[in-house]
């Protein structure tokens, strides 16, 4: 098993070849079966390979494909290493990756650009399987950059209107500048291990940097900067909501379930690194806390059927970081799983919606979709219930509630943190079932086109069933108490104590936990189907009004980046569009010809003039000759 | 002669040649410009010979052959020059003739 | 005068006799031809004649010449350059119908006159040098005398040659004076013993100076260049570029070797300055001029400036740079002046920058060929003005001149614009096609163009092969002993 | 001897294509073709040839004597660095005259002959290890370029190309200065007047004399670079020459100033050099963030793709003089990657140019969907461009960056800023020519066979640069660690800035011993006989 890695990223990359070079020459049937099918090939392999780890139980599989380069000492290679956390990727990569290209066949059915589409969305399948396999930073960072040039071409996948175009240059430009950060961090990982190597480093740094030393803090920092960019965390988030224009599909695969989680395999990859650095592994969790709760508030305002989700994904990221910040790293990993599940349904419901509604997206449109399309509705509940987490039956609660644990049980856990985790797992459930039943309940608004077919129903109910079940791989220790999902990562991040003060009544959190998420739900249920005059009345209000309008714009990130970086940047380069050095050097020219102007002057023809320049330089001359 | 008149005939020369010098330059009629001109070169002639005679040598006086000669076959010259200029400008101002410049 | 003493001036006696002949033959029978091949045999004789007199020592004549390597060298120079005038001019004057036979004449006095300049050591024989130079000058620039600028070139270039002879003669009667001989290595040695020059020398020397500087045309002596170029007819105004000068600087050259002059600062910041402002006033004069020949004019009084800056080194390098720079020269304008002949027609030189847009497209060898002149003009490589242009700054770096070097530097790029500003005219596609211009019979024709030929493959092999002239020059130089002492 | 054929063909090939025009108005273009392709066959079986490298960094050698009064001699040598270059020139050079098959209708012949002759000056510049010669081949080069701006130029040619002419003709005077300076002290000192670069290398220099030559050097190489504020010569004449011009001057003129950097300035002037670094970096990292925003706000396109060459430049200069191999490994690919990708670009302009006659951004967009294969192949370069890991320019930038991150970090953080620059620009290329509709185009073709044939070999080209960057890195290495001597970095650490440093002060501290030597050697100038 162990030398057919390579055959993972590439075929998808292959697959994108063939289409890229002879993509118009194929007939639509050809395109979709290259495009779904070299995604599909290479998740066979990945579940196979992960049944022999599970097996077998390596350390790690680890296959060198060539090397990139070797200078003085620099030596990188194209090899990949692929131990329990990268399977984890790997799997929700190939695995999600491949329901969703199967779903895209139908949804994309009708567009032009077919063979184009299924290009990038192999490319970008094929670059995040490099990112999570890489075993050196640099052929991460290939990955990282790669993934992010398709979601750049994918968001742009309609590039006819501009706003998409810009949607798409906005997506990249962001990452990138996380990706810069992240860069410098690599330099001085580069300066400090003379290597890139990523488990050398891990294994290195212990040595060379105790606890806390400036250059962890400074590289971790550094790698959280590239991380928050990548997965829209603060203060880099405000790509994602855009990023929106693209497809249904790749929302559902880059910007819900894989890309955007890449900022978390890479902490969770460096953890070593944080570890060192306890205050930027403190900041990790900040930034966590607060972007769940921002971005959760302001999915609660957010009409658009898809903005919804993309907030309520960077809420749910904000989780995952949450989780590493406090250290619970498998807990971390073990949502993000989830929630490739959940969300990828999500979105792919919502997808399904749309187009069923030809290409509508605004909720307020919607309603009374529960009978129309039922596959889409209960799957979409299921969905639902796994984000908002409600208790014992979806997998989300499992996963959530682990966090939450942790975030005030955990070692560097405090109540600030867990309370933050609370109210925004309230808030989550709160514009999850608003969504649920402004969708699907009241009257209809609109009628649908055509019902969606076997092709978009069969990966939702897949979906559904992993989100339903996904979560009893690892249940709490008081209840069930199986631990699957952390015995498989305990080789390669560290497991987490809990506070033995807590432990004792850790059911009473979960009771809480429990409790919340269902209030949450109630809530919803009272402003949006039994009174929805109450939540008008309060709308009504100027002071709800400013608040919606502030959360609705994202917490105004976007005017004040624009104020503060976008449009002085323009207007500088504007002004000087002329490049103000050049007139230093045509002003040179302008003297010169003003001498010539002068000189010539004399030049005036008159006989007696030459005379007399004749006579000056004799009287020059002999006045030098006399005072020298 | 005694070195004080060598003195004073070499200053005569000087003044001679200023003479000249200056009338060039404010003479605008070109036959005048000719003769100020003569006037200069004689001056240089006669320095020769104050010169040749203060070293009793015969050279100063050669050179001032040499000078007549030349001069006169400069002046035929120029006269021939001045009447072709006479023909096209139908005036002898120097300044007149100045189609040339920039 | 011994019987060696004529062998040693057989080329000056040649030309001399050249003349005498073909006056008599005019008298006799008045043919252009025919005039002509005596003019070009007597300088291909004179040239010949050199042959004999390649020695290894000088040959002093009492007191009026030396024969050295050097003489005979720029002698030889001379005589080649005229020799191609004479052609370039045989087509030029075939065109017009003035009396042409007694040019020839003229031409060659004058090239008598500049060699005598470059063997003599003695004042009496450079005032004659000098003065058979300008004199037959007087009467080539006004040739063409129905043309009015003609004419006012002419007395022009009297007057104000005139009036700077008398300067140069003043000088040399105030040097007499103070030191008692016209021999320059006479001169040398009462000065020798002198630190300080008394100031009625010094005054000599400057007025000297005043002479010598309005031949060469360097500021502040400069202003009539202009004029006298675009009046004169181009081949006489490519004899005035290269020969009359050359001769001059010759002298300069060797007088001051001579006298040492470099021992004076007084000399040196004088000719330092006058370079610097040559350089300058030239390049800046030239950069927006419309007329071809005044460009020429003023890019030679620049270049005369470069020139300075090589013999400032004063030092054997120095010599070789300039002697070097002037074979380059040479070349170079009596190939630009050859194509402006070639493209005059009957009324008037072809002289406005409009005369040659286009060029390219209409006679693209000719064009070529001014192309190469002008970027040797401009010290591009892969032609002789290069190699000179390196050559004078070696020999300024040599001797730490940093100053005139840098000043060379900066003049030769402001240079570049017009010269390439030429160039560029002639690449412009010209809006209205004009008619071609009037073919001669092949039998002139071939004349001028067989020069330009000659001329632009020299121009490219010294360039891209100088070794050969250098060795040649550095043999001469030789032969100099006060040359060679520096 | 094949060194001197690789000059000489190109040099009779261009004469020939001039007066082939006689014959046959078609018959240049084909003559030029075999003439380049010649060449480029001649150095890909050195290449191949000269796989395994061991020991000296030479190749080949190649003498005659050419002037010996002044120690001038005809002497090319070939090493990794160099041979790589001719590699790109031909390579660029055989593009080059592929894409003026249909663009250039005008005077096919001396077109050609120029472009050839251009070609010769720069594999001159490359291949001379004699400072006359290689100032002479400077030069050379300039004079066709100036035609093939100013006579096929675009509408503003004749001023771009006297911009373009006396910008290098001041910087390269200098350098002749410099040159001239450095003969005569290491002819006074040793006694032996020489213009060749090995002997000249180890010239003991005082280090006030060794600053001034130094800057004589730099004042040719930073114009040439170009560097900020040495550029503003470039935009005018990269956006007027025809496409052949600008992917030559682009992809090879500017290369030859960073080449001179690496073979003249860094071996012969190594304490000046250390002590001039940091302001060189800093004049580096201007370059790139300058050049990057006044790309951004160009209409025009060719000159968005000129200052981004500014940008690209400043990297150049920053891995020079980091002094380590990881920068100068960086600094040979960015190179050839940049030769490739903004020579594309160019072309593409030119693509473009031959379709709409306009390189106004405001005048294109929506191709994507007329035009896919153009698209796909703009997106490669663009992504070059703006430093794509997989691509050449990421190897480059990242290896110089690495570089010059051990030498000097703040620099370096504000260089790896100059990339997210290079993204706004970038995408903003592909945003205005491919993405948002712009005015309608009717009958915009797609890329032809002729034209695919060009793009396709820069595309792969770039991919392999970026995926297998090795066989370049083994050529360079041999020389890049000759050059390296001088700064004794045998085994490349990861070197503290300061480490770099000190080694020279040592070096210095020996020159001042020298110091009276020279001053001697100075006043003995005044007196030596000129050289024979």
């Amino acid at each position: 098993m162990e030398n057919l890695l390579w055959l993972i990223p590439a075929l998808p990359f292959l697959g994108a070849l063939l289409l890229i070079v002879l993509g118009t020459r194929l007939s639509r049937m050809l395109v979709a079966i290259l495009g779904a099918s070299s995604v599909a090939v290479s998740a066979l392999i990945t579940i196979l390979l992960g049944i022999e780890f599970l097996q077998t139980r390596p350390e790690f599989y680890h296959q060198e494909v060539w090397q990139w380069f070797n200078v003085a000492g620099f030596t990188p290679s194209i090899a990949f290493h692929v131990d329990a956390l990268s399977i984890v990727f790997v799997f929700v990569i190939t695995f999600v990756g491949a329901l969703i290209h199967f779903y895209a066949t139908a949804y994309m059915a009708d567009d032009q650009d077919y063979s184009r589409f299924f290009a990038c969305m192999n490319l970008f399948v094929g670059s995040m399987l490099m990112l999570v396999m890489a075993d050196n930073l640099l052929l991460l960072y290939l990955g990282w950059e790669g993934v992010g040039l398709c979601s750049y071409l994918l968001i742009g996948f309609w590039y006819k209107e501009p706003e998409n175009g810009y949607a798409a240059r906005k997506a990249f430009l962001i990452t990138r500048v996380g990706d810069t950060a992240m860069a410098i961090g690599s330099f001085m990982l580069f300066q400090a291990f003379g290597t890139l190597h990523i488990q050398t480093i891990l294994t290195e740094a212990p040595e060379a940097w105790s606890v806390g030393s400036q250059m962890a803090v400074i590289v971790a920092l550094l790698l959280l900067g590239g991380a928050v960019g990548k997965s829209g965390q603060l203060p880099l988030q405000t790509w994602l909501p855009d990023a929106m224009a693209g497809p249904t599909p790749v929302s559902a695969l880059i910007h819900a379930a894989t890309m955007v989680t890449a900022g978390v395999y890479l902490i969770a990859r460096m953890y070593v690194i944080f570890e060192l650095a306890p205050l930027a592994q403190t900041i990790v969790a900040i930034v966590g806390a607060v972007t769940l709760l921002l971005a959760g508030f302001s999915a609660l305002t957010q009409y658009d059927l898809k903005r919804v989700l993309a907030y309520s994904t960077i809420s749910q990221i904000g989780y995952m970081f949450l989780a590493l910040g406090v250290g619970a790293w498998s807990a971390g990993i073990f949502h993000f799983m989830i929630h490739g599940f959940f969300k990828a349904l999500l979105f792919l419901c919502a997808g399904a919606i749309i187009m069923a509604l030809h290409h509508e997206q605004d909720m307020r449109k919607m309603g009374g979709l529960r009978h129309k399309m039922p596959v889409v509705y209960w799957t979409f509940l299921i969905g639902a219930a796994s984000l908002a987490a409600l208790p014992l039956i979806t997998a989300g609660f499992y996963s959530k509630d682990q966090i939450l644990w942790y975030a005030l049980a955990g070692e560097n856990g405090s109540i600030w943190l867990y309370l933050a985790g609370l109210i925004g797992a309230f808030i989550t459930s709160i514009y999850t079932f608003r969504m649920v039943f402004i969708t699907f309940f009241g009257e209809s608004k609109t009628h649908l086109e055509h019902p969606p077919g076997k092709v978009i129903t069969i990966p939702l109910i897949i979906l559904a069933i992993l989100s339903l079940v996904g979560g009893f791989i690892e249940l709490p220790h008081n209840f069930g108490h199986v631990t699957l999902f952390s015995n498989l990562m305990a080789p390669v991040l560290p497991a987490i104590a809990a506070n033995e003060g807590l432990a004792a009544n850790e059911w009473m959190f979960q009771l809480v936990a429990a409790i919340v998420s269902l209030g949450g739900v109630f809530v919803a249920y009272l402003f949006y189907i039994k009174s929805p005059q109450l939540l008008a009345s309060i709308e009504r209000s100027d002071f709800a009004m400013a608040l919606h309008r502030f959360w609705h714009s994202g917490w105004g990130f976007d005017a004040l980046y624009d104020a503060l970086i976008v449009r002085p940047y323009v207007f500088i380069s504007k002004l000087n569009k002329r490049d103000f050095i050049d007139s230093f050097y045509t002003g040179l020219a302008r003297m010169a010809e003003g001498f010539h102007v002068m000189f010539s002057e004399t030049q005036n023809g008159v006989l007696r003039n030459y005379v007399a320049g004749i006579v000056v330089g004799a009287i020059m001359i002999l006045t030098i000759s006399l005072f020298l | 002669m005694t070195p004080a008149h060598m003195e004073a005939a070499l200053l005569l020369a000087g003044v001679l040649f200023m003479l000249g010098l200056i009338s060039v330059l404010i003479r605008r009629n070109i036959i005048f410009m000719l003769i100020s001109v003569e006037i200069m070169l004689n001056a240089a002639g006669l320095a020769f010979i104050v010169a040749g005679s203060k070293w009793v040598q015969p050279d100063g006086q050669v050179m001032f052959i040499f000078i007549l000669t030349m001069a006169a076959a400069e002046v035929s010259v120029g006269l021939a020059l001045i009447l072709q200029i006479y023909h096209q400008l139908k005036t002898l101002d120097s300044d007149a003739a100045n189609l040339m410049k920039g | 005068m011994s019987q060696t003493d004529f062998l040693y001036l057989m080329p000056l006696l040649i030309l001399t006799f050249a003349v005498l002949i073909s006056m008599l033959v005019i008298a006799a029978w008045r043919n252009h031809k025919i005039i002509y091949v005596i003019t070009a045999l007597s300088f291909i004789a004179a040239f010949g004649s050199l042959f004999e007199l390649r020695t290894t020592t000088a040959y002093v004549i009492e007191p009026m010449f030396v024969i050295d390597g050097f003489g005979v060298f720029y002698i030889g120079m001379i005589l080649l350059t005229s020799l191609l005038v004479s052609m370039l001019s045989y087509a030029y004057f075939e065109q017009r119908e003035e009396r042409k036979e007694e040019y020839y004449l003229l031409l060659v006095l004058a090239t008598l006159g500049a060699c005598v300049l470059v063997i003599s050591t003695h004042f009496a024989s450079l005032f004659l040098g000098l003065e058979i130079l300008s004199i037959s000058l007087y009467a080539l620039i006004p040739y063409l005398r129905t043309r009015p600028r003609s004419d006012e070139a002419g007395i022009k270039y009297l007057i104000l040659a005139a009036f700077s002879s008398a300067f140069m003669l003043f000088g040399m009667a105030l040097v007499y004076y103070s030191t008692g001989t016209m021999v320059f290595s006479g001169l040398a040695q009462s000065i020798a013993g002198m630190q300080e020059l008394p100031l009625l020398l010094l005054t000599g020397i400057g007025m000297m100076l005043i002479g010598v500087g309005f031949k060469l045309g360097i500021v502040p002596f400069h202003m009539w260049t202009p004029d006298v170029y675009e009046g004169a007819p181009a081949p006489v105004t490519a004899f005035i570029a290269t020969v009359s000068k050359g001769g001059v600087l010759g002298l300069l050259i060797r007088f001051f070797m001579e006298v040492d002059g470099f021992r004076y600062p007084v000399l040196v910041t004088i000719l330092t300055i006058v370079a610097i402002a040559s350089m300058f006033a030239g390049n800046l004069l030239a950069l927006m001029q419309k007329n071809v020949k005044r460009i020429l004019a003023y890019s030679s009084i620049s270049h005369l400036g470069y020139i300075l800056v090589a013999f400032m080194a004063g030092n054997q390098m120095g010599v070789e740079a300039i002697t070097f720079y002037l074979v380059a020269y040479f070349i170079t304008s009596v190939g630009a002046f050859g194509v402006v002949a070639m493209l005059s027609d009957k009324n008037s030189d072809a002289e406005l920058l409009e005369d040659y847009k286009g060029l390219l497209w209409r006679r693209p060898w000719t064009a070529a060929v001014f192309s190469a002149m002008l970027l040797s003009l401009a010290g591009i490589p892969l032609t002789a003005g290069f190699v000179g242009k390196f050559y004078i700054i070696a020999a300024g770096i040599n001797d730490q001149l940093w100053l005139l070097v840098v000043m060379l530097v900066l003049n030769s790029v402001i240079g570049l614009y017009y010269y390439i500003k030429i160039i560029a005219v002639m690449f412009q596609q010209p809006e209205t096609e004009r008619e071609p211009i009037i073919r001669l019979r092949p039998s002139i024709y071939v004349a001028s163009v067989g020069t330009l030929a000659v001329l632009a493959l020299l121009l490219v092999y010294v360039g891209v092969y100088p070794t050969g002239l250098v060795q040649l020059i550095q043999n001469v130089l030789v032969s100099v002993p006060e040359i060679v002492a520096k | 001897m094949i060194l001197v054929w690789l000059i000489v063909i190109l040099m009779a090939g261009g004469l020939l294509a001039w007066l082939s025009k006689k014959i046959n108005p078609e018959l240049p273009r084909w003559v030029a073709l075999a003439a380049v392709l010649l060449d480029l066959i001649l150095i890909v079986y050195l290449w191949i040839s000269t796989e395994a490298t061991t020991g000296s960094a030479w190749l080949m050698r190649y003498e005659i004597s050419w002037i010996p009064q002044w120690g001038v001699s005809f002497s090319l040598a070939l090493d990794g660095l160099s041979l790589l270059m001719l590699l790109l020139t031909f390579f660029l050079g055989l593009l080059s005259v592929l894409i003026s098959w249909k663009e250039i209708k005008a005077k096919v012949g001396f077109f050609h002959f120029n472009l050839l002759w251009v070609l010769a000056g720069i594999a001159g510049v490359f291949l001379t290890m004699d400072l006359f010669l290689f100032y002479f081949f400077w030069e050379v080069m300039l004079i066709p370029m100036y035609f093939l701006i100013g006579v096929w130029g675009h509408e503003n040619r004749t001023y771009a190309a006297f911009k373009f002419f006396l910008f290098t003709q001041a910087s390269g005077l200098l350098m002749l200065l410099a040159i001239l300076g450095l003969y005569f002290i290491h002819g006074s000192e040793t006694g032996n007047y020489t213009f060749n670069y090995f002997e000249l290398l180890n010239t003991p220099l005082a280090p006030d004399a060794a600053r001034l030559l130094m800057f004589g050097f730099l004042a040719a190489f930073l114009v040439k670079l170009p560097v900020v504020p040495f550029h503003s010569w470039l935009p005018d004449a990269h956006s007027q020459a025809p496409t052949a011009g600008s992917v030559i001057l682009a992809g090879l003129l500017l290369k030859t100033g960073a080449y001179g950097l690496l073979r003249f300035v860094v071996p012969l002037f190594p304490t000046a050099a250390v002590e001039f670094a940091p302001w060189a970096m800093l004049l580096g990292v201007i370059g790139i963030i300058y050049g990057a925003i006044v790309a951004y706000s160009q209409t025009d396109l060719k000159r968005l793709v000129a200052y981004t060459s500014v940008s690209h430049m400043g990297f150049v200069i920053l891995g020079v003089f980091a002094f380590n191999e990881w920068a100068l490994q960086g600094v040979v690919m960015q190179m050839i990657a940049h030769g490739l990708s903004t020579g594309a670009l160019f072309i593409l302009a030119g693509f473009l140019y031959e379709r709409l006659h306009t390189r106004d951004l405001a005048r294109m967009g929506g191709f994507w969907s007329k035009a896919p294969k153009m698209g796909v192949v703009a997106l490669v370069f663009v992504m070059a461009t703006l430093g794509l890991p997989g691509l050449g320019n990421f190897i480059a930038e990242f290896l110089t960056l690495v570089g010059s991150w051990q030498a000097a970090n703040w620099l370096t953080v504000f260089a790896t800023i100059g990339i997210v620059l290079a993204t706004v620009y970038s995408l903003r290329i592909m945003q205005k020519v491919f993405y948002e509709p712009g005015p309608r185009h009717e009958s915009f073709r797609d890329l032809n066979f002729r034209e695919m044939l060009i793009a396709v070999p820069m595309v792969l080209g770039l991919l392999w640069l970026g995926l297998y960057p090795q066989p370049i890195i083994d050529m360079a290495r041999p020389s890049i660690t000759e050059q390296l001597q001088a700064y004794n970095m045998e085994e490349p650490t990861i070197a503290e800035p300061k480490t770099v440093v000190e080694q020279p002060q040592s070096e210095a501290t020996i020159n001042t011993n020298q110091l009276a030597i020279n001053q001697r050697a100075f006043s003995n100038l005044q007196i030596i006989q000129s050289p024979n």
